[in-house]
């Protein structure tokens, strides 16, 4: 807390690119956004970090125009602007890649990326040019995607590489990334810091939003800070290190990120699944969790983890030769059969498959966990609101009001609404996909603490994560998946990002050449 | 006694189809002229689409009026009887129309046509004229009271004779539906004698499509209700269609007419009108023929 | 300054959310006071009472339609469905009437209810197993329940056994402290639908499933039996409004109950349920119920517009009636 | 590795696409394959040409459908906008033959192409200015276009005059190279249906705005005026609808197109286009209003039911097909 901002608005030559003064925002009696004075300039790479909820989304929704700002004023090169929609935001040369995923799922990827700026000849649209300069956008980000796949099928990660894609379309002199790493691997990261130096080297100015704040270090030329919905600073990168920066978030001296490693538990597995097969065998595989246990899943993305417990809890068509839980053995696999012998899923997905949006805490909260908050038949209002008001505490979910909808949360909030939802059905068994996604590091340590405290409790996680040192960091045994077979089993020592990655990526020789620097 | 107000309250199925269009005109001609001819007289007409509906329209009507008269042609007796024993038990005059109730003793005037008579006739026509042999085929209404009366007559004629039904379904008194049945009555029936529409809307389309298919061998295309266009057909001495029967909407009018005359001071008329149904010929076509009705 | 507008906002959100909540009230509020303008007559205790009785089958029937647009689903078989159940209880009825007495009337009615929640089981499975559209399979269901009912009645009609009348007549006709039955019976099953929407479990879960059914896929939600519970209680819905309908009309012909889904579905969504599903108003359809009930008797009153121009009328208040709403909501 | 998994999955999904899209065509061909079976008379050159000449109506309003249900919007009107036009157009060219001779009838096409037109804009404007549920609004508009067409009438029937009937006849029952008239008309407006829905930047936004409207207005698309456009399509499809109908019958009533709006919706859901939008088979639609064109006529043909239970066999068959259809989409 003894920093003081090495790089406030002020000192360059030319007129920024981007400048606010004072900008607040408002949603009805809730200001999100209070009295942000920050100046973007050309040719830098202007990181913006903070704790979830902090308003670094809002903030970028102002400046993009998808939202509109209740207080303050925007210039761009010293004139005045005020967007009223994103399309007049764009057209300013300002484009913002959302953090959630905001894409037509019915169209194709070149239909998504031209959309609403479609070329023609005539009056036929010229889907051979458009599809061209697709492959050629897709190509610069490392997508493998083609411009011909329908949106929906994809995976999430593809899906973000497409709204990068759309980005990078046209020129622009100002590019926002609202965490665009969450979602990705890491040769996809490396690809897109690759993209971001060289739009740095043509002048664009780019905004990064990310959790992961050794991107941050390793890109950045300034850093702003934001807390609790105010401005902390800015600050030049290179005055800052990572945990310099974490403690610039969350206003206090961060404790260790990983817990001690526990004990290695010898009893019988509570989970025990014997060639699980999904996708007619596509993905298949068998695996096992002892109580007390942490076993990690890694993996590149597209490799089939999620697709392979979708399969276990009967989320999508699948067949097991046998899966046993907590000692009873399971049929087949069906979501209410496994949640009912105590095995719960956190899924990735947590905008299309995790929360209702419209609805509030409440509904949300404690709709997995229905027949346990209310007994009878009737709704337990007072237990719900109960179970509100320690989900908040315990998950430290950052609200400034209870009757909020869970979309109106902040990403990493929604993410913390998702834990606590599924830990109200008291699992035995807990399998989480990507549990830090979109988390900022304050958190991340609780999460992590919290996934520790619940293996200690005797009970078996499983963590699917893209994430190396988080998988290094806290599990036990890690499973490496590549192309819907488990390729490794790594313990103790052996758990290394270097052996996860060369397990998930060895084999063929194209990956040799992608592999990172 | 000029001085005294009355409400005569008319309540008649929507205009949903031509038949019920010509009722909705004739009743709504009948009030303009008696609102003219007795200023002190109200005539309230009030359609329904439903028989719900029309009980609906009863109930308001009573509640919200001192109902001296009500006129009223029901969508089915079975249904309506409850309710218009509930306005007559206000002392109201009832007047039923076509379709009579249930329980008689509720209705003080009955005009009725006679739905029977209508099948009946027009089957006793064509089998005259087929020499008693032959294959017809015959194209049924919606599914109500009307139309099973109307298909009962018939068939109980054509039953006595050798005539061979060869196919009877719904097109919902609907020129188009019932344009789309002929065509597939022509193409499953090489050979077809005579077709019964039981209605002249229907008719229209049957003929379309006999004239598309050419089809010469058909010598008689019948409807009934006395249609305007269908009568003029028959004025001209069409050979396929030279008959029609009448069924004319214009019995509301008479129904009017007659429970007006109650209050206009006549002598007050009570009992029970059965217009029959005869055969509209090129002969008494005139009789049978409102250029300015709609129907 | 944006402390003021901490200061200043609550009060316009709370007022917010009770205005489009109270949309539909207001405007059947405002249709009333039309009426009341335009006929002296429409004020009459009488006519008032005889309105909001007849509302009652659409409003029954809506309580069940609106479980199911709230689960994102579709019910364009209620009307041909409603004439089915009544066929099959008039039949029921008049086949124990010699061996049961009046006892005939109370086990009639359990058979109805028996069979509307089957029809309703009938389209909420073919619906949820054979992963159909609602809007086709209520179609096709309707083709069929129509088709029986004609079939049952020889295409003419079905009438209840003389001797049943005056027993069966007051479900509909009489009334306890001056509240007529339909009514006491449309508040009962409003009463335990709001119940079972607003405080059950699985009123949580209809609105999970209509929201967001992957969502309660993946919380371990049968989104399936949800859904199909959802037709049964429209079903049964159904069957309770039939069992107020034949004491009224005591027949039933092949023309009983049509196009009346229409009006349920309209007295659901103007009563500010969503069609999309998601949100449900189980109140706000018992007005809406009433509103279209006072549209028709205000127009049956006022002798102003030509007999073909009804439906128009009432179409354009329709359209006026959820502009006015969307107005009052977004305010 | 990944790139193994990513080429490899895309075929798969090429190949269930295509069964998906075929869906339709095939229920078509085993319909007509049973048709065949079960009466001689079905594959006569003449009933094939009656069916399809038939057909028509419902497959040429039925590509407009396409569109207002690929942009997640729904049309009950247009069985009464159908009339509507009919009247409109009958009365013009009746007014207009004294001047004009033969000539009344282009220039009547051309009111009718123009009033139908208005008349989706109206439905369009009201849906999207008054942020109105398009289920409720063309209800609304259905009761007021089918009064109006009522009045028109005064309740019977309106017919062209005598003098355009020959001129006008062959516009239903004329042929070029032996195909229909109606036929080419269908062709001609299904390409073009089409066309603008798969090659123009229109038809990529109805999409877009059918798939997801608040990623279509983000990325700049009008999402209001697309939508308003998809119903101005639809009012023109029924006005070229309406000048194929009235050669047929020369007439208007007010049962004229009653209940088409259900037929068409099943058409197009049949044919593929989902209901909730974003996706949409303009062939499919064809197919679909062919399929329940030919499956009317088989009952006829086929003596085997009751004509009381025809509907209910229609009903069920529509049924079924859905059901295969899902088989064959989701192997
Ligand atoms: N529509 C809304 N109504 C009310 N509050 C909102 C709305 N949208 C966002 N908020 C609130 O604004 C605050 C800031 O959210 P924002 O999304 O900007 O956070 P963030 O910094 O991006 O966090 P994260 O790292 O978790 O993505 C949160 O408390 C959130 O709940
Ligand atoms: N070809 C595909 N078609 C449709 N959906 C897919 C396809 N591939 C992946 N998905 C979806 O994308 C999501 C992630 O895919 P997958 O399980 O293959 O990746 P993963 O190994 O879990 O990687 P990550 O979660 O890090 O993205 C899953 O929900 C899956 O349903
Ligand atoms: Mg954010
Ligand atoms: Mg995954």
């Amino acid at each position: 807390m003894t920093f003081a901002p090495t790089d406030a608005a002020g000192g360059a030559q030319e007129p920024p690119v981007l400048r606010t003064e004072d900008l607040s925002k408002a949603y009805g009696p809730i200001t999100v956004l209070s009295d942000v004075t920050l100046e973007i300039r050309a040719g830098e790479v202007h990181a913006i970090i903070g704790e979830n909820g902090a308003g670094k989304s809002t903030l970028m929704k102002l400046l993009s125009g998808h939202a509109t700002p209740t207080g303050g004023t925007m210039s761009m090169f010293g004139k005045p602007v005020a967007f009223a929609d994103a399309v007049q935001a764009e057209d300013a040369g300002i484009v913002l890649v959302h953090q959630e995923i905001l894409l037509a799922p019915d169209l194709t990827v070149a239909q998504n990326l031209f959309l609403g700026r479609e070329l023609s000849r005539g009056f036929a649209v010229d889907d051979r040019t458009m599809n061209r300069r697709t492959a050629e956008v897709l190509a610069r980000v490392g997508s493998l995607a083609r411009p011909t796949f329908r949106v929906g099928d994809m995976p999430l990660a593809q899906q973000q590489l497409v709204q990068i894609a759309r980005a990078l379309l046209d020129d622009r002199k100002v590019v926002i990334l609202d965490e665009p790493t969450a979602m990705l691997t890491n040769d996809e990261v490396d690809a897109l810091l690759g993209i971001v130096r060289s739009l740095r080297a043509q002048g664009v100015a780019v905004l990064y939003i990310s959790h992961r704040l050794e991107e941050v270090e390793a890109l950045a030329d300034r850093v702003t800070v934001l807390r609790d919905g105010k401005m902390i600073g800015t600050w030049s990168a290179q005055a800052l290190d990572q945990r310099q920066m974490a403690e610039l978030m969350v206003g206090r001296e961060l404790s260790m990120l990983y817990p001690p490693k526990r004990e290695a538990t010898t009893s019988e597995p509570v989970l025990r699944v014997e060639d699980l097969s999904v996708e007619h065998g596509r993905i298949s595989g068998s695996f096992s969790v002892r109580p007390g246990e942490v076993l990690g899943i890694g993996g590149m993305i597209g490799a089939g983890r999620t697709e392979m417990i979708e399969g276990l809890m009967g989320l999508r068509p699948a067949q097991a030769r046998a899966i046993s839980l907590n000692g009873k053995s399971v049929a087949k696999p069906d979501v209410n059969a496994m949640m009912a012998a105590g095995l719960v899923y956190l899924t990735e997905d947590r905008k299309g498959k995790g929360l209702l949006l419209n609805e509030g805490l409440g509904p949300n909260l404690t709709l997995q966990a229905l027949d346990l908050v209310n007994p009878g038949l009737r709704l337990d209002r007072k237990r719900e609101g109960r179970s509100i008001q320690s989900a908040v505490r315990e998950y430290d979910i950052r609200v400034r009001t209870l009757s909020i909808q869970a979309g109106q949360l902040s990403g990493g909030n929604q993410q913390k609404l998702l834990l606590a939802k599924v830990m109200l059905a008291e699992p035995s068994v807990v399998i989480i996909d990507e549990p830090t996604r979109g988390i900022d590091i304050g958190n991340k340590s609780q999460i992590y603490r919290f996934i520790d405290d619940l293996a200690r409790a005797g009970k078996a996680c499983v963590v699917i994560s893209s994430e190396l040192p988080e998988l290094v960091g806290l599990s036990d045994r890690v499973l490496v998946m590549r192309s819907g077979r488990f390729v490794a089993e790594l313990t103790g020592e052996d758990i290394t990002e270097q052996n996860i990655v060369y397990a998930a990526a060895s084999s063929g020789d194209d990956t040799e050449g992608r592999k990172h620097a | 006694a000029q001085d005294k107000e009355f409400t005569i309250a008319v309540s008649i199925p929507a205009a949903t189809h031509g038949w019920t269009g010509g009722v909705v005109y004739h009743a709504q001609e009948a009030e303009k002229q008696i609102e003219a001819a007795y200023p002190n007289i109200d005539v309230i007409v009030s359609t329904a689409s439903s028989a719900t509906a029309q009980v609906s329209s009863l109930e308001d009507l009573s509640a919200t009026n001192e109902l001296d008269a009500l006129v009223i042609l029901p969508f089915t007796s079975e249904e309506l009887t409850g309710p218009v024993e509930q306005v007559a038990s206000n002392g109201t005059f009832i007047t039923v129309v076509d379709r009579g109730l249930t329980d008689p003793s509720i209705q003080d005037l009955y005009v009725a046509g006679d739905n029977i008579a209508v099948g009946a006739n027009t089957a006793k026509w064509l089998v005259e004229k087929l020499g008693g042999k032959g294959e017809i085929v015959v194209l049924r209404g919606i599914p109500t009271v009307i139309d099973d009366e109307r298909i009962q007559g018939f068939k109980e004629v054509i039953d006595q004779s050798d005539i061979k039904i060869l196919d009877m379904q719904y097109a919902n008194w609907n020129q188009d539906e019932a344009f789309t049945l002929m065509q597939d009555y022509l193409a499953q029936y090489p050979h077809i004698d005579a077709v019964w529409a039981n209605d002249d809307d229907m008719l229209l389309g049957v003929l379309e499509a006999v004239d598309q298919a050419g089809r010469e061998e058909i010598k008689y295309a019948l409807g009934g209700n006395g249609m305007k266009q269908v009568i003029e057909m028959v004025k001209a001495g069409d050979e396929r269609t030279p008959i029609s029967t009448p069924y004319p909407p214009s019995m509301i009018a008479s129904a009017l007419y007659m429970t007006a005359a109650q209050f206009a001071g006549q002598a007050p008329m009570r009992g029970s009108f059965k217009l029959d149904a005869p055969l509209i010929t090129p002969e008494n076509a005139d009789q049978f023929y409102f250029p300015g009705s709609p129907f | 300054m944006s402390s003021a507008e901490i200061a200043v906002l609550p009060e316009r959100e709370g007022f917010k959310i009770r205005w489009g909540d109270l949309a539909p009230f207001i405007a059947l509020a405002v249709i009333v006071l039309l009426g009341t303008l335009i006929n002296s007559n429409f004020m009459s205790a009488n006519n008032i009472l005889n309105v909001i009785t007849r509302s009652a089958f659409i409003a029954i029937i809506g309580v069940g339609a609106t479980f199911v647009v709230a689960t994102g689903g579709l019910d364009l078989s209620i009307g041909s469905m409603l004439a089915f159940v009544v066929g099959i209880m008039i039949l029921a009825m008049n086949a124990l009437v010699p061996s049961l007495g009046a006892w005939a009337i109370p086990v009639g009615a359990l058979v109805a209810l028996v069979v509307g929640s089957l029809c309703g089981l009938m389209n909420g499975l073919i619906i949820t197993v054979g992963r159909i559209e609602p809007f086709i399979v209520t179609l096709g269901t309707m083709g069929i329940f129509r088709a029986f009912i004609t079939y049952m009645t020889d295409g003419g009609s079905l009438s209840i056994d003389r001797s049943l009348r005056t027993a069966y007549r007051p479900v509909y006709f009489g009334d306890l402290f001056g509240i007529p039955f339909p009514v006491l019976i449309t508040l009962v099953i409003a009463f335990l639908g709001a119940f079972i929407l607003y405080r059950t479990k699985y009123g949580r879960r209809v609105t999970a499933v209509g929201s967001n059914s992957d969502v309660a896929r993946f919380s371990g939600v049968h989104v399936g039996r949800v859904r199909t519970m959802a037709f049964v209680i429209q079903g049964f819905c159904v069957a309770v409004a039939a069992i107020c309908y034949v004491p009224r009309l005591g027949a039933a012909t092949p023309t009983t109950g049509q196009l009346w889904e229409l009006q349920v579905i309209t007295a659901v969504v103007i009563g500010g349920t969503l069609l999309r599903g998601g949100k449900a108003h189980i109140w706000g359809t018992v007005a809406g119920a009433l509103m279209l009930e006072v549209i028709a008797n205000v127009m049956v009153l006022s002798d102003m517009v030509s007999e073909y121009l009804v439906a128009a009328v009432q179409g354009a208040i329709i359209i006026i009636a959820m502009l006015a709403h969307r107005f009052t909501s977004s305010r």
